[in-house]
């Protein structure tokens, strides 16, 4: 069982119960890791349940920048008695089972493949800490104490991080120090240390921040100059509007009276959070709301009108696992097409796909603008790995130069000038048209906003012919909604293989790194990213170029698939899904195995000598 | 019913007090059934922004789906309106209101609209203190799906012909003061006297103003008790199974005074009793509001008038403590905290 | 402007103001025909609005049973003085007006290619009846009489459809037949009669009946034995439930007691009563609701626990035009996709399309077979043309020897004998699990119902691989479903095309007359209507078969084109769009011109010599 | 709380008239937090379907999501159960209710199922006065997705700390009232001398019977004035933005004379006021029981116990006349027509 040295490349998980305070502990260690300049990656998993319950923490760590779940653990620190057997099973083989020796292990958990390594997390707690709720508190910062020790963790990092925490309530600081200390000391007495995988330095961060997708989406939002958030809680959206709130109470309180520049709405459902948004937006303010899948599905009315009555709507749609409750702590990207076509009759809806806090930041603001340019809902599809996990980002850019696009609206001069205001006139022939706010004008532009036909003039008519012409036209806006569309990535500058790869969202991570696995056996795929629905030429101009596309997403029905076909004319057998719907982040592994499976003949793989 | 509006003005015709003509507070011609109790109500809304001298641009009107949510089609034709989906104006309301706190809001729903598919934003509207007026044009049943019950069925304790509704009817105005709502009041689509200044309250109302206007259907409120030509209207209805007759009704107006009850004959030929507030009544004790409710109720009673008013209200935006300027009006440098900031949000995430 | 007679053959309109009983006079026109033996098929195009308000009644008359709309009036009956100026407009060249003359026409109405017909139809009336509002309602009468005279119908055959429709209320006999005979008269003393164009009896019924759909449904849900009907009112479905309740007012009351088999429940909205239908259902009863678009994408939250938690539902949606309210008194198939696909996360969901009333009975009664065989919603997509038209139709059959199935369901004898019971046991490898309804049994058979995800046994588990297990069961259902659902109905013996025609419900009647038109021309298409989703082997073979096929279909985004691509993998530029959504009937001349437009070598598709 | 729960069960254990031990009643081992009220409630189910001697086959328990919807895994394990979605609980109940009336139909919400996204649903199905158990674990608060407001917050009248809530709560017990529920109670989680015959009273009611039960939340309930050890936890979760540390707590209990008034301190340190009422307390007068409520809401004070039981309440069943044996027992032969009959219709329509 002697290894080489393993550096800066691992998947260490923390099996723990919920509610134990354990959450904190773990964050702490990733953060370190982090600010060790090691690009590191950590994803809860969660139960729905507040207490009591296993819950885990898998950080990858991965100094190529491979952030992307992986499967195989080498280090489990497991101080879940409930599932300490099937932990141990996880272990890879030569890998680290970390335990607490306060309770001696069961014989039949012991494996001859692993390392165990005891710590008497909760014998050294009761010995420093009086109170059982500090007692169980501290446990988990000793663990990670005892971590720094065993994989070359600097402590001054771990205790920096602790003073930046409790700043302001001092007292909490000592112990804490004690704990790692606690910890640390003990590896120093008991093991040989660092093992033979463990940390070094690095600079790899570079300007990178760590962060949650839904912090980064709310500040999206703010920095939008969204006024008006309406929700209503569900996991994994709930911090999406928690983000907003916090940086709004930091930036858009008037320093001299305390009143808020912001209204957030806590609303009874989420069709009432929806219908707050486009009434908001309605009368001229930037509004949202998150949700997830069943909160999407309650809003299909809703939407269907802001689609049809042309008002412009942001949705951030977090989703989750499985139809119905589903699994509602895990992650998938499960209502692609329901969010697509989402309410009855003729609708299609703009979404965007973001796949880093940095673009969940960006896409957010950029919703904002394409539904004030658009007159339509703009969906913004995150999930819960993207949402609820910090990721290595991009820190969030706000291009000085940049200004709100808040499209075609008329104010009083405006419609001064104008003869007779029709608001659903298509005088620029791209199908977008103008739009009034009440209270604008005393005479002129008022108009009754309705979900059901009517004409130019926003009068109601039954004529069908009229009706034609406005649908119509509303198709029109989604061509024009190409142009205003984020354009998807490529990862070269030309294609060069026949089969190519397509990802979009959180898959991106694993696709990536699975394009480098295959490459390193030879093989090598053309890759694009897709960042927005409608789909643009560039798109259409990759499937045409390859003869076969794999498409990877997460969920059962290859979804994203249908809506390439659906959108594109697409031949279905050109793609091939590649699916994943366990409810666990996809791996560059599956992917891989899966594309292998797909491809008789490597030989066409290869890149062609140009 | 249908027919072309003159757009002559008269130069005698009076002005309000910021010179606009009762004709700039109306709106297109009504297709509502002949004799509908909701075209009267518009008439009143008519009356009463007209009288407080409101710019009608500075009203908007927002309503669900059924015949009375069709009716801000036929006044304030100069002010936004939005004629959203059924049952869901109070939340269109809300986000519209927390836009904009400058403009009115002048809410119009059905019984149906309120009483059932719209009850839980209803509950929460209230709750909230939004400053709006809510109308609620009650005729006891679905006119515009063709007179199914409503929820709030019956207001006369007559039970309906052919189908007896065996449910307790909502009261929504017991409903609103038991949610604490700080204006409800109820009034008679016909009676012009009360309703009008029951509106210019609820309008200068700062925080959520609740009216619940008894407004007849004439085609199926359909009453037992009903006069013979009604009865020709049902026996043909029934042998052809059609309901495509409707009888052209005048509108049913009252006046009675302060203190006293009234019958109303209901076009069908049924009655219902009204009981008005006596000009004495103090609208601000709740208790005796539920209390006089609840007898007027054992007695058959419909009472009418301004049964609550919280003085000490305190509208929505006040108690989310938003600033005073719409929150609709802010501009891209009150609003966007710019890329120096972002710098240090960044850094607080390393 | 002499024309040759035209017998049985025509397209008769009465433009009327809706609230002026005209619909009970236009009902008895169009009995009367099909009394005579001739194929009749009218349809209403009504305002959403109660009275005041332009509305049409348009019948088609054909003796060779093409009863699809058709374009061009050859006679309106002109009673609206508001649509009068349109109405002449539509009249086709050589054509007849017929109005009330009691008040002249307008001289610039005149065109001098059609005939003019005056009747004082009101004159006659007020001359006859003393209350207005009689007058108004004779008025009606008296044009039918006038048109008896006119197109020759039989007035005897008009007398015994008023004697039994005012057979209890007797003393309103009198007045119709006065009024009837008024118009009669009318005609006799001051034009030639008949017209030219005019009905002559036929025998070309046979045992047809004429129904509308919505009736049938109503009707195919007693004899189906639901028991509990939750509903919601709206136009175009109400009449679903009034169906249900006519029949079981006369069919399902206990002699004795005068209590009810049944129970309906008018739900506060759509949500709660579609919840009433699956508290119902798991409860086993059956149990049903019937609404339109805005209700579907209510319900869709609630779609997705019944298909997940596996319950089942019989949801029959009577389609109506556009997204949100939309155009809700005209007619469109626009949620294919969003009831395919309704609620978030992986769900596909069972649809039945019936093209004629006999078929709304049989597949409703079907679709409670299906439901509690498939436990999973199935819905019943109807349409606003087919619900609420009188359509010519086959006789509604129940077959003698049909029972009722009942799927698997245990009862306390069947888990006596069961060791341990799994709810979501796959026993026989049909994707298709036992289930067990409250109360059966005291010790056996209970379990929790529920929307998150659970193992075979039915507890709750966030174990991603029982997950993907339990979804691919799922699947695996879906092509079980194939097995049951209807095959789809073929109109040739053997291909002999390369060009194929698709369609389902109410296309169908255009679609067939367009065929015999196009083959008129030479063309032969081979066809095949379409009756449920998931498709099955015959249309994969049909559409393998063609080298195009086209889909016509009434929405504007070829929805049901998507849905074929979608779930049959077919390329999609072998299906071609035949699109029609302006709210009113595709006729057969729109499917022959696009699909002629898409012929550019009309010798390919002359029928092959086999 | 997860731990292995012992199967043997001790001869000598009473068991009930019908031959059950009180463990036939119990489910499965709760997964709530420790302490938490909702546990001790449904303690207190099970307790009262014993005593009852009900057969648990013969109960159908139906919940909306939540923690206090999830509890229904937590008793009566011999009953078919129907975790269904968030706040839709009622309808479920509603149509299993109509498909066999021969059922005990237990109904378990929590606050935000309730008064929130559920407040349409519970309101239409007291007036349906469906005979069924409908509790609410009312905590102030949306336990499951981590402490959020709800519409009942704050029942203790101390607003939060941290942010304070705006709004008025609603009152559950005031609305049901006010609907005219036929059935009104209310008690406290850990007041088992209470909780436990007002559960076999609502369960015997014929109609819709309400219990709002107030039930603390250990982990979000974190009222001002909290204890010395709760400010540690609050402290650890502000400065490390996680809310990841559940304080184990004892269950509260509660136990007062009727007619008395007792002060419960809360697991932060908080009290509430809760007034019992009194032995003599005649629970058929609705309009007392309307006035009591404001007076003790006046003093700050929660009235508990049976407030009102409507005597005459005829069931939905009754009102809509269903035949007595469960439709869901109905055959084929009771329900079909047959094809004669057919014949005869297809013959109306020709
Ligand atoms: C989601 C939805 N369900 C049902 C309908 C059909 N619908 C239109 S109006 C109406 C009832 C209107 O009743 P009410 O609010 O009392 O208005 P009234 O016509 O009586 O004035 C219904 C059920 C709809 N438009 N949308
Ligand atoms: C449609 C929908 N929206 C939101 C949620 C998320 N959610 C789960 S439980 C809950 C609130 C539960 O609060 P309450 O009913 O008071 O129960 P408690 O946990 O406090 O007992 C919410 C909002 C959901 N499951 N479904
Ligand atoms: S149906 Fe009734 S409510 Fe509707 S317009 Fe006619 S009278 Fe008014
Ligand atoms: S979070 Fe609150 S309500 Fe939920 S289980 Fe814990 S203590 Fe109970
Ligand atoms: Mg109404
Ligand atoms: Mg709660």
């Amino acid at each position: 069982m002697h290894q080489v040295s393993i550096v800066n490349d691992m998947v260490i998980r923390f099996a723990n119960v919920n509610g134990t305070g354990s959450a904190s502990a773990n964050n702490m260690f990733s953060k370190a890791i982090f600010r060790m300049g090691i690009p590191v990656s950590p994803k809860n998993i969660f139960p729905s349940n507040i207490q009591g319950l296993p819950t885990w923490y898998e950080v990858r760590i991965n100094e190529n920048g491979y952030l992307g779940r992986r499967d195989g653990i080498d280090l489990l620190v497991g101080v879940n008695a409930q599932t300490q057997a099937r932990d141990i099973q996880d272990v890879k083989p030569g890998g680290y089972f970390v335990y607490d020796s306060t309770k001696k292990l069961h014989q039949e958990y012991i494996r001859d493949d692993i390392h165990y390594l005891g710590i008497p997390m909760m014998e050294l707690s009761m010995q420093h800490f009086d109170h059982p709720r500090q007692q169980q508190l501290f446990k988990n910062v000793i663990y990670v104490g005892a971590l720094a020790a065993l994989i070359n963790i600097d402590l001054e990092v771990l205790k920096q991080i602790i003073r930046e925490q409790f700043g302001k309530k001092e007292k909490l600081i000592p112990p804490n120090f004690k704990s790692l200390e606690l910890g640390y000391q003990y590896v120093l007495d008991h093991y040989e240390y660092p093992l033979n995988i463990h940390l070094e330095r690095r600079d790899k961060i570079g300007d990178k921040i760590m962060i949650e997708g839904n912090m980064a989406t709310g500040l999206g939002a703010i920095y939008a100059g969204a006024t008006v958030a309406a929700w209503y809680p569900i996991t994994p959206s709930t911090s999406v509007v928690k983000g907003f709130e916090t940086y709004a109470k930091k930036l858009r309180i008037d320093p001299e009276t305390g009143k808020k520049k912001y209204a957030i709405l806590q609303a009874e459902d989420e069709l009432a959070a929806i219908g707050m948004v486009i009434g908001a937006t309605w009368n001229g303010a930037r509004s949202f709301t998150a949700t997830s899948g069943p909160g999407v599905s309650l809003m299909s009315e809703f939407i269907g009108l802001a689609y049809f009555a042309e008002i412009p709507v942001v949705l951030v749609n977090v989703q989750r696992g499985g139809p119905s409750t589903g699994m509602p702590t895990r992650t998938q990207q499960p209502d692609i097409l329901s969010s697509a076509y989402a309410s009855h009759g003729d609708t299609k809806h703009i979404l965007l796909f973001p796949s880093t806090p940095a673009e969940c930041f960006e896409m957010t603001a950029d919703a904002f603008d394409l539904a004030d340019r658009l007159q339509t809902p703009i969906i913004v599809m995150s999930d819960l790995d993207l949402g609820m996990n910090s990721h290595l980002s991009p820190p969030l850019v706000w291009d000085e130069k940049r200004t709100y696009d808040r499209g075609k609206v008329l104010n009083a001069d405006d419609l001064d000038q104008i003869e007779k205001y029709g608001r659903y006139l298509d005088v620029d022939d791209d199908g977008i048209c103008y739009r009034t706010i009440p209270g604008t004008h005393p005479t002129k532009g008022s108009f009754f906003t309705r979900g059901t036909s009517r004409d130019e003039y926003a009068k109601y008519t039954e004529d069908g012919a009229v009706y034609v012409r406005i649908v119509d036209r509303i198709l029109k806006k989604w061509e024009t909604a190409k142009k205003y569309v984020p354009t998807p990535e490529m990862y070269q500058e030309q294609n060069s293989s026949t089969d190519g790869i397509l990802f979009f969202g959180t898959t991106t991570y694993a696709a990536l790194e699975a394009m480098d696995l295959l490459k390193q056996q030879g093989i090598n795929l053309d890759a694009i990213r897709i960042k927005a629905l409608p789909f643009n030429q560039h798109v259409v101009d990759f499937v045409k170029a390859h003869k076969r596309v794999f498409v990877i997403e997460q969920n059962r029905d290859g979804q994203f698939r249908s809506l390439l076909v659906n959108e594109l004319e697409i031949p279905p057998a050109q793609l091939v899904p590649v699916l994943n719907y366990d409810g666990m982040p996809i791996t560059a592994d599956a992917i891989m195995q899966k594309i292998l499976s797909n491809l008789p003949e490597p030989a066409n793989h290869k890149s062609k000598v140009l | 019913m249908t027919f072309i509006k003159p757009k002559f003005r008269h130069p005698l015709l009076p002005k309000n007090k910021i010179g606009y003509y009762k004709a700039d507070y109306e709106g297109a011609i009504s297709t509502l059934c002949a004799g509908c109790g909701h075209d009267s109500i518009s008439g009143a809304i008519v009356q009463a922004c007209f009288e407080l001298s409101i710019e009608p641009h500075k009203i908007a009107k927002v309503s669900g789906i059924g015949c009375s949510s069709k009716t801000p089609t036929y006044f304030l034709g100069k002010s936004h309106g939005f004629n959203s989906v059924h049952g869901r104006m109070p939340s269109i309301t809300t986000g519209a209101n927390m836009a904009n706190r400058d403009l009115i809001y002048l809410g119009v729903s059905g019984d149906g609209d309120t009483a059932s598919i719209g009850m839980g934003q209803f509950v929460h509207v209230i709750r909230r203190n939004l400053n709006m007026v809510y109308i609620v044009m009650n005729n006891g049943c679905y006119g515009l799906t063709k007179g199914q019950d409503s929820a709030t069925a019956d207001f006369g304790s007559i039970s309906k012909a052919g189908s007896i509704n065996p449910f307790e009817a909502i009261d929504l105005v017991g409903l609103s003061l038991e949610l604490g709502a700080t204006f409800v009041a109820r009034s008679f689509s016909g009676d012009k006297t009360q309703l009008v200044p029951l509106i210019k309250a609820a309008i200068s109302h700062p925080g959520f103003a609740f009216l619940d206007v008894l407004s007849p259907c004439v085609t199926f409120n359909n009453n037992k008790g009903s006069t013979k030509s009604y009865d020709f209207v049902r026996d043909h209805m029934e042998a052809t199974a059609t309901i495509d007759l409707v009888p052209e009704e005048e509108e049913i107006t009252v006046a009675y005074p302060e203190g006293s009850t009234t019958s109303v004959s209901l076009h069908d030929g049924s009655t219902i009793q009204l009981q008005k507030l006596a000009p004495d009544w103090n609208p601000t004790d709740r208790r005796s509001a539920f209390n006089n409710l609840q007898s007027a109720k054992a007695k058959g009673e419909i009472l009418t008038g301004l049964l609550y008013i919280n003085p000490e209200s305190q509208d929505m935006h006040e108690l989310v403590e938003t600033v005073p300027s719409p929150l609709n009006s802010l501009q891209e440098k009150d609003l966007c905290p710019g890329p120096e900031a972002l710098d240090k949000i960044n850094d607080s995430f390393r």
